[in-house]
């Protein structure tokens, strides 16, 4: 319709109209009508694979993630990252356009090696893809090949790559990808004939709180048994300031990760982000591979020990046992803070699985739990982990389903508190209900990642975090005559 | 302008820092890189350093996509519209909340600074995404009732395989009554954000400008503002110096803007711009189409503010010049004492820019009033005539570089020690990191307004807190 | 007057009688008014000297804390504790009545003694005075003498006894008087005739977060010296739950802190609380004896450390220096949202100094800063302290002034955050400024005393304390257009 | 009563847990404890069970001093006074916040729940202190104008340099024209708190009641509730219910407590008792004196609210009989559902109980509403009276302890493994070590109201969640 035809006045929605729609949102009719959406999605909780690919990329030292695709893809990972950690986030991309989308992206694939390699003198390249280049169908399995023959790159220097197509999964999807093709990179010619190596593999998964690996970390030490964290982002995104940029601070060492065959065992903290690297390291590997819930609470902390107890045939250190009697007489001292409270959850399977567990064991209510992208599988394991307790009757998992969904169900069903990234703000205001932050992307607070939820201590900060927001409300917005000197 | 001088910066130095970053590039590079950085001549009518070609690859750039500039740029800054990320899920998830172009209105009632996304999963790719796209404006419309229009913004698959995204947008305009636009701005077109800007503008002249007539009488006084975004609240802080001068802002583009306001802009008598790259597309669309002047001004720092509401002034009556005499005169004291505050402790400062937009070289003059020198600036995104207008303000033999990589900067700033740099979220820990204190100057650091005379107020204090903060003394160790 | 004579009809005060009041007590006038009164104490912030002694008492191993006075007192002491770490404070008294105070407390005394040592099995047990027994003018050491003599209790138990009057400084003093009395106890006939024993012994002072002592000893570990810390409250005040009670659950074993004369060095992190240990130390001890400002903030960490490598002659560990590289990170990327932010502090005065080299070294100003009952000393050395920095600039120092005073100050020429223990929270409430719970007692949330406030760790900590609950604020009150994602 | 019985609860056990415990104690303090422990006897009209004694030197005794009793009991809970802390800073500041007495009234303005303390220093032992203190008393009162009255409380020293605070607040009285009470309340007078209580009772009588009238006309429902002290809201879940059976509650001493009120209780018709222990002196003070009845009541649990509001009401007319039996039949059936929903949850469990007060006796029938039976009880500061008021509601052959050490105690919850031990926050932490369930049944654990109806569905979670929180399974670690 041509502009013409059309003038038409501007026109103002009038105020009634506006507090008639501003109340229908919190309706259960609303409610039901949010519900019925098929392809609106608002508000998604999850981000796309590359991402995923990125971060773990972050976790190898001396390694340069490389983005084959739209260079507007890589700002957008590496300022995430940035916000969230407060870091800097090397990553080069090869800049595709136009004529890439066409011919494809072998050339700039080509020449963004050359020039990443020279510029940024990585020991390893870790290259994705962007939803661009999967589209067109780029074959990088060829292009690599290309790049070394035509001498772009060194024979034989490191450049895994994943296919990680952001209509695909999440970015938990493009961290497995990334993790499985760099170690298989990193050991092809390192499987040991002999005996395992005694070492024990680590693999986090997809965790943005540096402080998490610090503390896996520690407690491997506690342990004094020699292992490998794959993929140890905690330097890369919590280094040092001492007046020198360094673009790789920290990372597993490639030559521990090539090593990562012939481990004694390798342990996932999280399965959902791990998949196919378990599956294939499974097949390859000299030693077991089990996944374990992410240590959250108690009893998952708990079993971690015990996992790392049973593989090395050595007792739970005393220090971490220690820690264990103060974090549970923590527990008991603080449970009436948080008995009953109704939470509202959001995130990735794997750190909803920790944190439902956790909520539990305490006699909280995990009363909302929402995953954004997440499988059938997932919603059974919540669902049964849900059933282990009888604070986990009433409470229900959303999987596919979005923070508008979930604007509806606390409009409808309110809980005392959310627990999620910094994207759930706008629920807690709305809904007037406490947010904690955890997870990731955290951009409007600082230092959330370098305080550890996992483990003993972690189980310790999120009580105190959870127990002292609820007690500050309640000083908050009491009357003068029910404000108290104790609590 | 030309006097400029600022001691220790040359040519010659200039030249030879640039030539000694370069040389440690591959030859491919290299060349590709080397008209893109120069030393500043002031009074060159045509700048030197070349601008608006793709980006090296693999050279970390800074840049960001046509996407990134039709969402994150012209389109989000919109209120009261529903902005649809066409595609994927993670370009509408990034740019959710992380451009600081603040709106008034009732979050999810009518503002919208939300993530609509059509999400896309593999069988959208295989079986085209128009029809999905249809039902989603339809649920779009009936949840949030009170938007004013919609925008599809396309992200990089749509393109590829083909959706005719206008003709979805067509029929559902049609269907709902209401502005629903389409913008193919696909991640992959052209070089940088700047495509976006271009493609959406195109977008606006094609499915928006002329659809609305304001409904308010017309008045020789009516103004739109053009290329504000209102981040951190800039525009809050520059319409209302506008309307004491006795303007009237009768929309604005597009920070906290209201489509029906900007489909009716055709009406007003001149465009004030701001933010040349983005948006001069428009103003000459309305100048060709309608007849409308536009003129570019600079509301950073005391002495371009006064500058600028003289020069607009001037395209009035002597009642707005009186009136703008007025207000230069009232708030002048209030600047004046901010400088009293601020100047004895950044005077003899030095600062390096790169940011995108009109910021590398509009805010230099705010920077010059509070006794700080810039020693280098560039564009993330500019075009030649972007750097034609920089030369003017920069000091003889300063840095200019263009979409610079990580690698240069780095340099750049290890040779020139700047007390400190302002750029984007991306450079802000690096710096850091080696102890220079930083302000990200796409997003005022959190902070802001920065426009007016109120944003020289906060901005005075936030670069007088980066630098002097006394956390930069702690960096070094004793041990 | 009889009550006859007197009856009147009760009198209700006028709403509008109300209402002036309430804002008169924010007037200038009422600050005047309230800064001149002479002899009435309003709230507040130091107790009185016994409780320290208990303090320092449980901060030994196997040592039973031993009130010589009023039952009620030990019941006052044992319930504070008790709050503030939420752990049990086992403490006897020896529950003097009115004979006591006509004939002398040493029967008490002695049947205490011998009760305690029956039934609680103490290695040690650490005697101090109410104020009652200092009033009548009991004489402890004769006492305690008898009591061996008589046999109440073995010769050679040990039976530091302190004088610890409660009209006479406050808690931090009796923490010295009785830490001094149980080191020359101990330590009695063992000072080495040959050269020192290598060791530091690390005096915190009167510190009730439990964290910081865990913290104390990471550090000194990472330096791998020997060291004993006097007192060691940490597991005492933060032990186990598995399911037995143990009234002695930790402290410095009485054999090592029984060596505090060979030690290499002695350093101690407060000065006002350990005055007189310091000096008898000077006195006697082989090794050097010095003291050092609380490590709270980079550069008091600093000192500490670089004080310990030169004692030590071994140079700051990594492991420190990186964490110290990752505090000063946070404190560059945190440091704008504290940057001039006004504070208000009231507390010890060694905590008043660690918290004022934070702020100042943040640029933030610590505007009013207050201590309840110290010396002029202290006054002169913190008025040092805040000319040393611009931000120190307009800043005032308070002393042996109260948190009424406080009160009218925050009315009269508020600030942005108040920090101090629980009982600035109706401050907190009255003037709508944020408590930042720091110093004793906190009985109000949970595990505060789990979170280390000193040391690297500590200052990040602290900052994010800060920052956070700013920015909490500011997304709590800002109106919608001014809600953002990003912080 | 008498046929409660309590499986494996018996004399004989009982008996000989006792004998076990105290032979473990030194001769002198075994007897000295003897008595004071025993095996109930439910029918007895005299507890066999000693109490009120000397606390035996060095066993680690929970009990507070006289001033406890006079601060933390009977004036603190009174809002509009300036209650003094006469002598050193230890007393006010321990005792600040630290009882749960909540008020209304405006902080600060109205309503004091502060620490007002003289702060001796040395020179005021030497010099004394009685100056001082009327200088503090002039300033108090200038700086709290709106305060009602002020009390002295003296600390140890204060008795022991002879000051002669009465002869001061006398003075006092006459010049501010306020009530100015002395309470010569010093810490080693007695045995425990409850000499607190009854010394400042007679400061009642001889410097405050009598001395206001009240400012509405007399009804022949005039009534005052003696005894509750507001913990966590108690009187405000109370009067309530009484207000709705008919009655006027003039005053309530203290909790909540105006002093003027107080001041003219001499004219109300019935005192309802709530907590004997601290306050019966009162009572028979108001009766000798003035002829005012009074009755004890119990607020804890459907049952006994239901006894104890029939009970009351059988003093007044049909009026207020059939209005009290409305309020049963309006309450029953929400507390009914309290049972339903936590009766399950708790049947057959049991507590036992250390605490001050009424609490030991009174709230035997609240948890025997839920199922839970009580195995042991036992008080701080009772008197013979109390233990013979408590025989009757204990099943036969639990156990009684006095003054219970913590020695002692720690050996008979060993033993007889109860669910839940109901005591105070210096035993709450020994025994959740143990891995036993507690509540702190002086401060409701910063819970409550416990009293009245409402108060019993907050008792009800309160003690299901203490004993069913799933963070007890964790205290047994798999390594």
């Amino acid at each position: 319709m041509s502009a013409e035809s059309a003038v038409r006045r501007i026109e103002r929605t009038p105020p009634a109209e506006i507090e008639r729609v501003r109340k229908w949102i919190f309706t259960e009719e609303y409610r039901e009508k949010n519900f019925a959406r098929q392809a609106l999605v608002v508000n998604p909780a999850h981000a796309c694979q590359p991402l995923g690919a990125e971060m773990v990329a972050h976790g190898f030292k001396d390694t340069l993630p490389f983005v084959h695709g739209s260079q507007g893809c890589a700002s957008y990972f590496r300022s995430t990252f940035n916000r969230h950690f407060r870091e800097p986030a090397p990553t080069v991309a090869d800049a595709m356009t136009e004529d890439g989308a066409v011919f494809g992206g072998q050339n700039n694939l080509f020449e963004g090696l050359e020039n990443a390699y020279s510029l940024y003198k990585p020991k390893m390249m870790a290259v994705f893809t962007t939803c661009m280049p999967e589209v067109i169908g780029d074959d990088l399995t060829a292009f690599i090949k290309n790049a070394r023959l035509q001498g772009h790159i060194p024979a034989d220097f490191p450049l895994p790559y994943a296919n990680t197509p952001s209509f695909n999964g999440s970015h938990i999807n493009g961290y497995d990808a990334m993790l499985k093709s760099i170690l298989e990179t990193l050991s092809a010619g390192h499987q040991s004939q002999g005996g395992d190596n005694g070492r024990i593999n680590l693999i986090p998964g997809f965790d943005a709180n540096t402080a998490n690996y610090r503390e896996y970390k520690r407690m491997l030490k506690a342990f004094d048994v020699p292992f490998t964290l794959l993929a140890d982002i905690s330097d890369a995104f919590d280094s040092v300031n001492d007046g020198t940029y360094r673009p790789y601070p920290g990372g597993t060492p490639l030559e521990e990760a090539a090593e990562v065959l012939n481990g004694k065992a390798t342990l996932a903290l999280q399965k959902y982000s791990t998949v196919n690297t378990l599956k294939w390291l499974g097949e390859a590997a000299q030693g077991t591979v089990e996944s374990l819930a992410m240590p959250i609470g108690i009893r998952n902390t708990d079993a971690f020990l015990l996992k790392l107890s049973e593989l090395t045939g050595k007792p739970v250190p005393e220090e971490l046992k220690a820690e264990r009697g103060r974090a549970v007489d923590a527990l008991t001292d603080g449970h009436q803070y948080l008995h009953g409270r109704k939470f509202a959850l959001y995130g990735d399977p794997d750190y909803l699985l920790g944190l439902v567990g956790f909520l539990l064991e305490l006699g909280a209510r995990p009363w909302h739990v929402l995953c954004s992208r997440t499988t059938r599988k997932f919603e059974k394991e919540m669902k049964a982990l849900l059933e282990t307790s009888e604070f986990g009757r009433g409470c229900t998992v959303y999987i596919n389903r979005d923070l508008w969904h979930l604007h509806s169900l606390l409009a409808t069903d309110p809980v005392d508190g959310i627990i999620g990234d910094t994207h759930g703000k706008y629920l807690a205001r709305d809904h007037s209900i406490p947010l904690f932050r955890v997870g990731f992307p955290i951009i409007d607070r600082i230092n959330l990642h370098r305080l550890p939820l996992i483990g003993y201590t972690g189980t310790l900060n999120l009580l105190t975090q959870l127990a002292n927001r609820f007690l500050d409300i309640q000083d908050e917005t009491c009357e003068d005559q029910w404000f108290e000197m104790m609590r | 302008m030309s006097e400029k001088i600022i001691p220790g910066i040359t040519t010659e130095r200039t030249e030879k820092l640039i030539a000694q970053t370069l040389a440690e590039m591959p030859e491919k590079a290299r060349k590709k890189r080397q008209p893109h950085v120069g030393a500043n001549e002031p009074e060159a009518s045509v700048c030197a350093v070349k601008s608006n070609r793709k980006t090296v690859p693999g050279v970390m750039s800074a840049r960001g996509c046509a996407y990134a500039g039709a969402k994150g740029v012209v389109w989000g800054p919109i209120r009261d519209m529903v902005h649809v990320s066409h595609g994927p899920v993670g370009c509408g998830y990034y740019s959710w909340g992380t451009r600081r172009n603040l709106v008034q209105g009732v979050p999810g009632v009518t503002s919208f600074a939300m993530d609509f996304t059509s999400d896309f999963q593999e069988k959208d790719i295989v079986y085209g995404g128009d029809k999905k796209l249809e039902q989603l404006l339809r649920e779009a419309d009936a949840l949030f009732p009170l938007n004013h229009g919609l925008s599809v913004l396309s992200e990089c698959p749509v393109g590829l395989i083909g959706d005719d995204i206008n003709a979805v947008t067509k029929k559902m305009e049609q269907e709902l009554g209401k502005i629903v636009v389409p913008c193919n701005c696909e991640g992959f077109r052209g070089v940088s954000q700047s495509l976006g800007h271009h493609i959406s503008n195109d977008s606006i002249r094609d499915f928006v400008i002329g659809k609305r007539s304001f409904d308010a009488p017309a008045t020789p006084y009516d103004v739109a503002l053009i290329g504000d975004y209102n981040i951190g609240g800039d525009v809050w802080a520059a319409k209302p110096i506008l309307e004491e001068m006795g303007l009237n802002v009768r929309a604005t583009w597009t920070g906290d803007g209201a489509i029906e306001e900007i489909a009716a802009t055709h009406q007003v008598k001149l465009n004030l711009i701001h933010c040349y790259r983005s948006m001069n597309y428009m103003c000459k669309v309305m100048e060709e189409k309608w007849g409308i002047p536009w003129v570019e001004y600079n509301f950073f720092g005391p002495t371009k503010i006064a500058e600028s509401l003289r020069k607009i002034a001037a395209l009035f009556d002597a009642d707005i010049q009186a009136k703008a005499e007025a207000v230069i005169a009232k708030y002048t004291p209030m600047a004046q004492a901010v400088i009293d505050e601020y100047r004895p402790r950044l005077e003899g400062k030095t600062a390096m820019l790169f940011v995108g937009g009109l910021r590398p070289r509009h805010t230099v003059g705010a920077y010059e009033d509070l006794g700080i020198q810039i020693t280098g600036t560039g564009y993330e995104f500019a075009h030649q005539d972007d750097y034609d207008r920089t030369a003017p303000e920069m000091a003889k033999g300063t840095l200019i570089y263009d979409d610079v990589s990580e690698f240069e900067f780095e340099r750049y700033v290890e040779e020139l020690k700047p007390d400190l740099v302002g750029s984007g979220i991306k450079e802000k820990y690096v710096f850091q990191k080696a102890g220079i204190p930083f302000r990200q100057m796409h997003s005022w650091d959190y902070s802001g307004p920065y426009h007016g005379y109120e944003g020289f107020r906060i901005f005075a204090r936030d670069i007088d807190m980066a630098i002097n903060s006394p956390t930069w003394k702690l960096i070094k160790s004793p041990f």
